[in-house]
């Protein structure tokens, strides 16, 4: 075992597929002599060449368009955005076509390609620089969803991703990027999409998140831990969609409390099917009203600190949301 | 300038590199009667649209000369077509059967492109290499070039010719995938049907220029215009398009100039928009008649075998209309379970 | 009074703003000599002129972030999308561009602009005339997401947008234009945006909707009632964003019951905010699950009849799913 | 063929109508003080960022010649700036202090763009009509556009310029832009500031051309080409361009040919992708230089009248740097509240 960031892992991943598979190429800004504005794909292009690590023109639809059609040709493309943000001129050709490829052809054409994107606030992104933009994507069937929070389920779900044979969205919070380390297993080994796992375990309520979320979620249970005995369990969802609702209402049941944790703005967001989900499959079960704690019904994250604090989460607001779960 | 021309001087390629086989008597015998088959499958279908059996049409009348051309032009063996909605001809030329067409306008169980789930003329066939994935003007443009991508990053010998209309050259996406197939010299072709109108809107309204075809400079490829109502001209100027494609000499972008003899779709009504005299002019060449008159010169059309071409195909139709008719609707079990085809099966299917 | 068509309610709201404030314009595909693919501006070509009715390229994208210029530059601009379907390309210039001016300038610019679209299925439009895009505007704070039901509430309620200083988005459910109609007063009139509606009074349970599904649970709760004397409250959301919690919560605490009706796909839809802030504002007062009714998680709906009916609900449907809840 | 040539012939308007007034002595000192100061607070904000109090810096150096001379051809009192990013020096010409500039990029109270909620140079002024609503690349062409549309509609005498690089001419969004701009003929100049890189991304891999001027006859207007090191050409084509803009003969493209002296932004390191030798040399010609040259040319400076430039130049960036190091950050309450400018309040404010 090693240990390793997210982005060392996320950058692994992809190594590993594109030597494994001549299919496998990578599109985006800045992802050749730059190696990526993260440095995701740093070498690539000594590895693997400029037939398979292509610097794209500035242009998202495009990328996206591009890698759908040589991805139902026959590649296994990996189409980098640059910012989630700027995804939003790409959102017809993953929303509106790649999802309905296959469906829309009966089976006979499909689109195995990946569309990754750092996403998500806490890093001075500014208005422009710190989207979470995952429920447009979740909210639509024949896409899957991928959002993982360590260097393990990174690399093991992008790996599943870029084997999967349907479009996958795969969002990595840029906060996690080189905050976030973990120990990453040497031998090759895969995840798969679609299952949520538990990351604490834990019997009076039940907090669930995904991302940089679950990291905060994790340290406040700690807090709440020392300061209030109040033992926390952490359902970290992995994938958004298709929702592993099962894990979810398995260890609801087991807490009788809930609750749901997200960084983006409250309405809407992907914290309402993860609660109205609760709310009808543990009806019986439920001691308390699930709860949501999220970021503000606001454009956007601002850029100027104290107003970022502001906006987003951190352990504190969550140790103050479990605590008052517990005590409802 | 002429064709040889424009494409050679930009790829740097010698004009006498580039030379196009002529089109022999069968040829020509077979590209009417492609156009006769569409044109009257195209008159049955709006005729089942106003007895309320076709919830939709989109007509091709004008456009056939251009369609057959461009498919003659081609290798339906290896090339893939990114056809657009008004492409009914290419469908027929690309040995697409009345039947599967009508089974699309019916929306009958057996449809083969998307098992009825699309509209007509959306999917993609098992046979040839059609693909429409979706109604979203231009989004066929990207997917085109990267089908070119696939082919060229792999060596696979196939030219992908993206079809789309004037109104689709205003589209963000047409720019975007022109730009990226010219920086990659990609083997694809981009076939401009330019009909003068998207729905109603005049090209005077759609772009300050008078053809599509002067946008290709800025993306670095050729760009020529072509009547589209002369099908050999077409013919002409796609079959170099498409060599110097398939030899490495990147994309042309090849504007067919036709008319759109019917409105829109059966849900349009162009006398609310088209002039009297428009309507009127517009008509008045029509690429049928222009294939006529060639095959006449060459000794190729006499009055009996026009009327043996034209019995034929309506007896074709007539076949077709009633096998579609007669076909069921899908119910939503079994194969056409409307949960299949989410996502791949366990087995990556 | 007259009787008037969802259509017809459409086209005179715009016809008398038109009249009203010359900054007003309308801009669009076909939608000068050719009033609309649905006639929603026939005639106004004649009546305002060619430059306060322009025919756009066909460029969607363009056709709103152009009207978000010229709204920040002093006009108010109807931007109409053809059919929501295609609204793709321009998601970037509505939920990325026109939601964050006024926040994004601390209030120093605003863009009163209005971009309408027909949206909804059921009239055999297949993959791409039928799609329900609703929760993707509604989930962006800065927007105002309207979708009336009635002549009445969309004559209202498209005035009051209009004049709103800030962006509106205005779902027309397209099979409701010549379907329903209903009275619409002679004098002028305006509706509150961000009001739900109750539009059928009852004890035993409340269903929630909005657009299409308004009328098909006036329908079932018509047939529940006569067949088993179920007494359903319908209340219209009218408004998707900001949502009325409020007129929500207060039916559900008198009836004690909730079903949420959304034509569109299950997860991550509108109905799953509606059934999370019902089940957690009225945790107490529940006697049942909130129960969620929706289309299937699909790509989207069917073009072939029996396929598309599949897919759609009905009156039928939503009967059956009154009588579950009701004996629960 | 010279600018005024490409302008009338498109436009149709004489040559001799378009006259380009010289530049006064006092306006060569002044375009000449504003590059040396934006230079001077561009490498201030660096030492910040460096210091770890600036967030992020986009650098102008290189552009200044290019940004001094546009603003210099048009008219703050009515026109529009719909600017992106690197507009350090387009921003000091136009008026905004270095002391306003700095509150943005220490993200200070009184920020006067977006009271500190948007990153530097993002938001609007309310003195000047600068703009910016967001880093999304290109989105600004169209607002740009529908600026000019409503001053059009409304018989307002302004001309909006909208700024863009050479990465962003690939984005539909311009496509799109240019497209309806042309159709309408609307007062709006697109102002391309060529630096021949997109972040890391040559123009080669930008683009099948040389140079995206190429692409206005696409859309029926003219295009030209500028030596952006040289701030009296830029001054020279933009005044014939934003001439033409309000005497109703519409848009043009230009586009000045630049460097970018620093990497991308403060995130970036150009070494990862730039050569050596390229480095070297694009640093050779400096606009501030040119405009020396010229000055000593004209006899209007000499060595005293530099210094003394260039130290008030480093004498108001410290007060500013104090001014606005001394500046409060924000506070989520009162005015800065972040729950405010969500939606018009009841007044419709
Ligand atoms: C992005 C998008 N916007 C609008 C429409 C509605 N629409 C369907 S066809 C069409 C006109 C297309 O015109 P053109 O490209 O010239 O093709 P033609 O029909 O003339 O062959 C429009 C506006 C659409 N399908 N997609
Ligand atoms: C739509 C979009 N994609 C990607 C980015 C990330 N990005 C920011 S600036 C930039 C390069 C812009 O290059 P250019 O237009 O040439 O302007 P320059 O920075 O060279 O002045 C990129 C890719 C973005 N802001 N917006
Ligand atoms: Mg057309
Ligand atoms: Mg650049």
């Amino acid at each position: 075992m090693a240990t390793k960031t997210v982005i060392e892992a996320v950058r692994d991943a992809m190594h590993e597929e594109m030597s494994r598979d001549q299919n496998v190429l990578i599109m985006g800004e800045d992802i050749a002599e730059r190696g990526g504005v993260f440095l995701a794909t740093d070498g690539f292009i000594d590895d693997f060449g400029s037939a398979r690590v292509i610097d794209t023109p500035l242009a998202e639809s495009s990328i996206v368009g591009i890698a759908l059609g040589a991805a139902v040709n026959g590649l296994r493309p990996i189409a980098e955005i640059e910012f989630a943000d700027f995804v939003w001129p790409a959102m017809n050709q993953i929303v509106g076509e790649a999802s309905k490829v296959r469906y829309g052809t009966a089976g006979k054409k499909y689109a195995p390609m990946v569309v990754r994107m750092p996403y998500g606030g806490g890093v001075r992104g500014g208005l422009y620089h710190s989207q979470s933009i995952d429920v447009v994507f979740a909210h639509q069937p024949g896409l899957q969803v991928v959002a993982p929070a360590t260097p393990y389920d990174a690399k093991g779900l992008l790996k599943s991703a870029i084997r999967s044979n349907d479009p996958v969205i795969f969002l990595e919070h840029k906060r996690t990027y080189r905050l976030v380390r973990g120990e990453v297993p040497d031998q090759e080994y895969t995840l798969p999409i679609g299952v949520a796992d538990v990351k604490r375990e834990g019997s009076d309520l039940t907090v669930v998140a995904y991302g940089l979320m679950v990291h905060y979620c994790l340290e406040a249970a700690n807090m709440v831990a020392e300061s209030d005995g109040i033992d926390a369990e952490i359902v970290d969802l992995r994938t958004l969609s298709p929702l592993d609702r099962e894990t979810i209402l398995k260890s609801v049941r087991k807490t009788s409390k809930a609750l749901v944790v997200q960084e983006d703005s409250l309405s809407y967001g992907i914290g309402a099917e993860v609660a109205a989900s609760i709310a009808t499959g543990a009806f019986e079960d439920l001691d308390a009203p699930v709860a949501r704690l999220a970021g503000p019904d606001l454009p956007e994250m601002p850029f100027s600190p104290a107003l970022e604090a502001e906006y987003m989460l951190s352990p504190e607001k969550i140790a103050a949301a479990i605590r008052d779960l517990a005590a409802y | 300038m002429s064709i040889e021309e424009t494409i050679s001087r930009r790829t740097g390629s010698g004009k006498n590199d580039l030379s196009v086989p002529p089109l022999t008597e069968d040829d020509l015998l077979e590209m009417y009667r492609t156009m006769v088959l569409s044109r009257t499958l195209d008159e049955r279908v709006w005729l089942l649209n106003r007895q309320g059996k076709a919830a939709i049409v989109a007509s091709a009348q004008g456009h056939e000369g251009a369609q057959v051309g461009a498919v003659k032009a081609s290798d339906p063996s290896r090339d893939h077509y990114l056809i657009y909605y008004r492409e009914l001809c290419t469908m027929m030329a690309l040995g697409v059967t009345p039947t599967e067409m009508l089974l699309g306008f019916l929306a009958k169980e057996g449809e083969p492109m998307s098992s009825a789930r699309q509209f007509p003329l959306h999917g993609s066939m098992d046979r040839v290499d059609i693909v429409s994935f979706s109604n979203v003007v231009a989004t066929q443009l990207p997917h085109a070039v990267g089908f070119a991508l696939a082919d060229q990053m792999r060596g696979i010998d196939a030219v992908t010719i993206a079809y789309f209309g004037d109104g689709a050259a205003s589209m963000g996406d047409t720019h975007e995938s022109m730009n990226f197939a010219g920086i990659h010299k990609l083997p694809v072709v981009f076939f401009c049907e330019n009909n003068r109108y998207a729905i109603s809107v005049p090209l005077s309204k759609q772009m300050a220029i008078d053809s599509v075809a002067d946008r290709a400079e800025g993306y670095g490829m050729p760009g020529v215009t072509v009547d589209g109502m002369d099908p050999v001209a077409v013919y002409e100027a796609m079959y170099l398009a498409i060599a110097n494609a398939r030899n490495g000499g990147g994309p042309t972008l090849v504007e067919a100039r036709v008319e759109r003899f019917y409105p829109h779709t059966s849900d349009d009504d162009h006398t609310r928009y088209r002039s009297a005299d428009d309507i009127e002019t517009m008509t008045q060449r029509d690429p049928i008649e222009i294939m006529e008159q060639l095959l006449v010169s060459r000794d190729l059309l006499g009055e009996a075998r026009k009327e043996q071409i034209w019995d034929s195909a309506t007896r074709i139709v007539n076949e077709a209309t009633q096998a579609a008719e007669d076909a069921p609707l899908p119910q939503p079990t079994g194969d056409n379970d409307i949960y299949k085809h989410l996502y791949a099966d366990s087995n990556g299917n």
